[in-house]
């Protein structure tokens, strides 16, 4: 048992699949000498060299261009956006070329490529540098959406995002790149909770909270304050946005009866919408009321000052829960 | 990679059939290359025409026609080893031919039976791609990779004028320079982008944009298949080396529609184009072939011959191609299972199921 | 009374902006001497000038950004985007800044930028020139999304985005850009439907069906058909993707209980996940059955040899209301 | 504007303070403006340091400091006219100076109270845009505009040596040439993008790159106000002239560190920073007044006292700053009524009255 960040349990993760595969490749800017502003790739330019930690010229859409011509070459490129507001440069060609391109070629191609995005906010962070766009990629079909929430799942999840030949969009919650966690090394790859099942983190009766990423945390101590009022909440780590496992989900609700989805970003069309949308036509006649969603308000991201006022957090989960059991 | 004439058009051939010298490039060929040469071009002129008729009767939904740029396509697809890479726009049928992509294959694209399909890596030919400019850089990716494996293969990425002015394009620019990737950005400059004359794009020269790059740029004849050749040789022929990424403007014109959706009479005169008809990329060849007794008539009459059996099964090919059934929606999106396609897929046969015998 | 087309709506619609407004300006990729692809633009920089008019270089990044600057500077530009495929290099500009930057400057700038995309399938062409993206602009805040399905709205709908000082992305259904329909040209703007209001198009009492662009004669259609079997559909044309309007389709679902919404985009995460996540909640104990959502596949749209098989259609929207009326 | 003497780094204040002649550009200018460039030079470096240190006590969140490259903007700030605009990146702050923006606009962003948030049309200075490269098409189309308006303003687009990668500056440079527009591109190449040396951008000089898109490049002592200043200007004035779009390499060098959130020991050794110590753009303008008489003791002291107040001002001005309430959130979202942002203004309005008085 090694006590790892969630930082650490990526740059592990990043560790074992290069070390297991010669044509994993990781680049990005700053990934280098720097080891990424988050130091997530610390130490691996030094152990991998520079023909494999690739510190790229500044433009996302290179990035993301050249390792997808580096994929149909036969690597595996992981490419680090240094925050998530900087991904959109490259969105044309994560949506046009890198979702599309092996259907395009009939199957003929295949597009192991991770993208990996630091994601979120709560870090006290400037414009840009805190926002939560998984629904973007999660709407675009051909590319299959993670999001880690724990040191441990780091580790697993982004090594099975490298070994998947699709593309994945992987997303690390920022401000939880310092929880620690204690792995044991001496588990395989095999025996890891597969990359697109869902995880209940906590068991309850009364209510299901589905959350992901950085919110899980925040879920986790929403159930340990409803516990004291003598509310049974239910966690629900989805761990996977596209596809999405539905049938951890239904089995949870059709107990509950209710669900409440949290994220970071803007309800509007957030990965609320998807899961309270296909849960409510799965569980029709066994939800007690709508499916709630609590999530970052439809606005742009705020001034930091205020972000711990547009953030859901535990009263505002709480909240969303005795508007479900009202019901 | 020279550099130094590169102010200047690099010219083999004059559009009367002429061999000419050029201080920086030659090319020692033989009557036998020379006739291979013309046979490309007037095959591949041959397949555009059959497609553009094929789009007329209905039986492709769309043709963008390679008509005027045959040289281009056809001088530096011969350029390229077994090993180099090409990445093409949607326009390179030649170079497909050259690379020896079954026309039909290209053709399934066109009548939409699929996005493309063929397999890039039996012929070193990636998939079309229309999102203008992307390939630049999956071009530059491979390259990258090409170095790497400390293989002695070349890309080559296809562009239009149009997508120079693509932030994609200049990235790869900048990727390629800094990687010293082996690579050469063939742009072929047709002077218009649908309806936009080149002056729309770029103020001076387009060659002229690798200099800002650091690294060579020439402009040669487009509708010279031997300077193509040449150049094209020697820039793939310096990625080899280790000198990383040439640009080269092919100078030409786009002789017909941008494709065969467009109406080019509302934007451009006929003027230009009856003067870029005396510079037909497959004529001067002609006129060179004949006038040094280096083909005879019987060559000319097989060709033609080759030339309408080629023709008449790509028509044939064409009306063959199967539609794809409804399901094949759900096919290929995904190397591995995945829940949500297999139940969409799943839902809708049930569904199609139920019309089963029915007249809907 | 004259008789239009869509396009010639929109045609006539940006003519009556430019006429009203020397700041109103058309930037695009072939709008000039061309008139689009789509002859939307047909003429109008023969009266205009290329000064008003204008072919821009082949980049959709630069149009848009170059936009913000002349908003900046108090023009009202109107990108037009040629196909809805060719938006994605955009995309930085649109999201981050567009849709941002009045906020960021605490309201001291405007940004009257419309963003022109002809959308949709059903036309029989290649890759790229059939998608339907409104999904990623609704989801973004600072956008105004809206969507015209028919020649009239086209008209007021395009004037109307011009005129507001919010940056609106403004799709039009290009297979029914040859539609047509009878125009009263001396109605003025101020007596058509406020921009962001959806529209009864059709009275019924069994099922509600809200669609929006091309989806609205098809849900036309099926209200027709599924009247000679005796079933009563209203159909809602939503209009604005964003903001929704919820009290008409509140209204509409109170009284028939069930509904099912319509779109060519893919349903995962798509505008019906919205609209069911928010109507459920709104109208819990009215909705008889869940909300059903017809929509493309999760697929990338598929060649046109197909399409007709991708795209929601009468007899896919009757199915779906059968599964309500089965609830 | 002269592209003549572009392979030469342009100065005329050397580092030891001694006015050289360039064939190109000159420069007239008194012992007062001398003073007041001077003066300029030292109080935006003070502004830097107070911000520098209310980051380090956790006043401000981060911070990005111009240390090294005060000269490169109080140059180019200074060479503008009222009329002219400039679109900054993160790092103007000595431009925000020039134009008159008062530095606490500056701290509110980076202090987290809001997103920029000043009035750019009360000192036609841009919001600060953080989005690597964006800003120089916002510039490139406020130039169109001017054009359209026959102003005779003109605009400056500022940039980093790493942002000359991103697509986004390349396309601008490409509307610029075709649109002829009056902007010029200052791009501070500091020789670092957070932690990656200017190698990984491009391995020929910056100011090249305009060659390739057809407008003058010219590279400057970057520390070298009175070259800055004179180079700008030209810069200014060739746009106003209807000669079009310049792009102006300011060679400087980042002394500090990337923002305070960086460790630039990873990654660089301490011998670069020492050398470019010694070219110090404050400290030559100092010797230069001081061994010409230009300035005496009296003014030195006056402007340390101006510094010290200005630093005081500074400090408290960020101390006092009030945080922004939580219903803020939804303002200057939308120009226009907006039922979603009503909605959820009132849904939280509410929310949070029913934490009043209570102690959640
Ligand atoms: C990103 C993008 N924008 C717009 C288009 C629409 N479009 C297709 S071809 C074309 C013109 C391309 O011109 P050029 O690059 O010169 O190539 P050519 O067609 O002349 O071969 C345009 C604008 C597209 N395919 N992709
Ligand atoms: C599109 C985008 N990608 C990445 C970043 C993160 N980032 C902020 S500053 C910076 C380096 C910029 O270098 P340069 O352009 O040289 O400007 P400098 O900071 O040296 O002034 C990076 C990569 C960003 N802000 N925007
Ligand atoms: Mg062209
Ligand atoms: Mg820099």
């Amino acid at each position: 048992m090694t006590q790892i960040t969630l930082a650490k349990g990526v740059n592990m993760g990043l560790r074992k699949a290069m070390e297991a595969d010669p044509k994993v490749l990781v680049m990005g800017e700053d990934v280098g000498k720097l080891g990424g502003v988050f130091r997530v790739t610390d130490g691996l330019q030094k152990d991998f060299g520079e023909d494999r930690i690739i510190d790229t010229p500044l433009a996302e859409s290179g990035i993301v261009g050249t390792a997808i011509g580096l994929a149909l070459r036969g690597y595996r490129p992981v490419c680090e956006i240094q925050f998530d507001g900087f991904v959109y440069p490259a969105f044309d060609q994560i949506v046009s070329q890198l979702a599309k391109m092996r259907a395009r070629a009939l199957g003929k191609v295949a597009l192991p490529v991770v993208i990996r995005i630091p994601v979120g906010g709560g870090i006290g962070a400037v414009e840009h540098h805190s926002e939560s766009n998984e629904a973007y990629f999660a709407h675009t079909a051909g590319l299959r959406v993670v999001a880690c929430s724990n040191p441990v799942d780091a580790y697993f999840m982004v090594q099975q995002a490298i070994a998947s030949d699709d593309p994945v969009v992987f997303y690390e919650p920022k401000r939880r790149y310092w929880e620690k966690a204690d792995l044991d090394e001496s588990l395989t790859l095999e025996a890891a909770t597969p990359l697109h099942r869902a995880r209940v983190m906590r068991e309850g009766n009364d209510v299901t909270i589905a959350a992901y990423g950085p919110m899980v945390k925040t879920a986790l101590e929403a159930a340990t304050a409803a516990d004291e009022e003598g509310k049974s909440l239910e966690v629900v780590d989805l761990r996977s946005l596209s596809p999405l496992d539905m049938p951890t989900l239904r089995e949870s609700v059709r107990r509950t009866g209710r669900l409440v989805v949290v994220h970071e970003a803007p309800v509007f069309l957030g990965m609320g919408a998807e899961v309270a949308a296909r849960v409510t036509e799965e569980c029709f006649y066994s939800l007690e009321a709508p499916v709630m969603r609590v999530g970052g308000f439809d606005t742009p991201y705020p001034p930091s000052r205020v972000e711990e006022d547009y953030l859901p957090d535990l009263d505002r989960i709480l909240d969303a829960v005795d508007r479900s059991l009202a019901f | 990679m020279p550099d130094a004439g590169a102010a200047q058009l690099v010219q083999l051939l004059t559009p009367e059939g002429e061999r000419v010298e050029h201080p920086d490039f030659s090319l020692d060929i033989g009557a036998e290359e020379l006739r291979a040469l013309y046979r490309d071009l007037v095959l591949v002129r041959r397949v555009d025409t059959e497609a553009t008729a094929l789009q007329r009767q209905g039986e492709l939904g769309i043709w963008a026609s390679l008509l005027g740029q045959e040289a281009a396509q056809v001088g530096s697809g011969r350029a390229m080893a077994a090993q180099d890479y090409a990445f093409p726009t949607y326009r390179e049928h030649g170079v497909a031919w050259c690379r020896g992509v079954d026309p039909l294959n290209l053709l399934g694209l066109f009548r939409g039976v699929n996005h493309g399909g063929w397999d890039p890596n039996e012929k070193n030919f990636h998939l079309y791609t229309s999102v203008i400019g992307a390939q630049t850089l999956h071009a530059t990716g491979y390259a990258m990779g090409l170095q790497k494996d400390g293989s002695d293969g070349a890309v080559i990425a296809y562009f239009g004028d149009g997508a120079s002015s693509q932030g994609d394009v200049n990235e790869a620019f900048t990727f390629a320079s800094v990687f010293n990737a082996p690579v050469v950005f063939f742009c072929q400059n047709n002077q218009w982008a649908i309806s936009e004359p080149i002056d729309k794009q770029s103020r001076i020269p387009l060659y002229q944009r690798a200099a800002g790059f650091g690294f060579p740029g020439v402009r040669v004849d487009g509708n010279d298949v031997l300077a193509v050749l040449a150049v094209t040789r020697a820039a793939l022929q310096s990625a080899r080396e280790g000198n990383g990424p040439t640009l080269i403007e092919a100078f030409t014109y786009r002789m017909g529609a941008h494709t065969t959706s467009d109406d080019p009479t509302r934007y451009r005169l006929n003027d230009d184009l009856e003067s870029w008809k005396l510079k037909d990329p497959i004529e001067r060849v002609k006129a060179h072939l004949s006038r040094n007794g280096l083909a005879d008539q019987a060559f000319f009459e097989t060709l033609e011959a080759e030339s309408d059996d080629l023709a008449a099964r790509v028509r044939k090919g064409c009306l063959d191609m199967a539609d794809p059934g409804p399901l094949s929606i759900f096919d290929h999106v995904y190397a591995d299972a995945h829940p949500l396609i297999d139940e969409e897929r799943e839902q809708f046969a049930a569904y199609l199921d139920t019309f089963e015998g029915s007249e809907a």
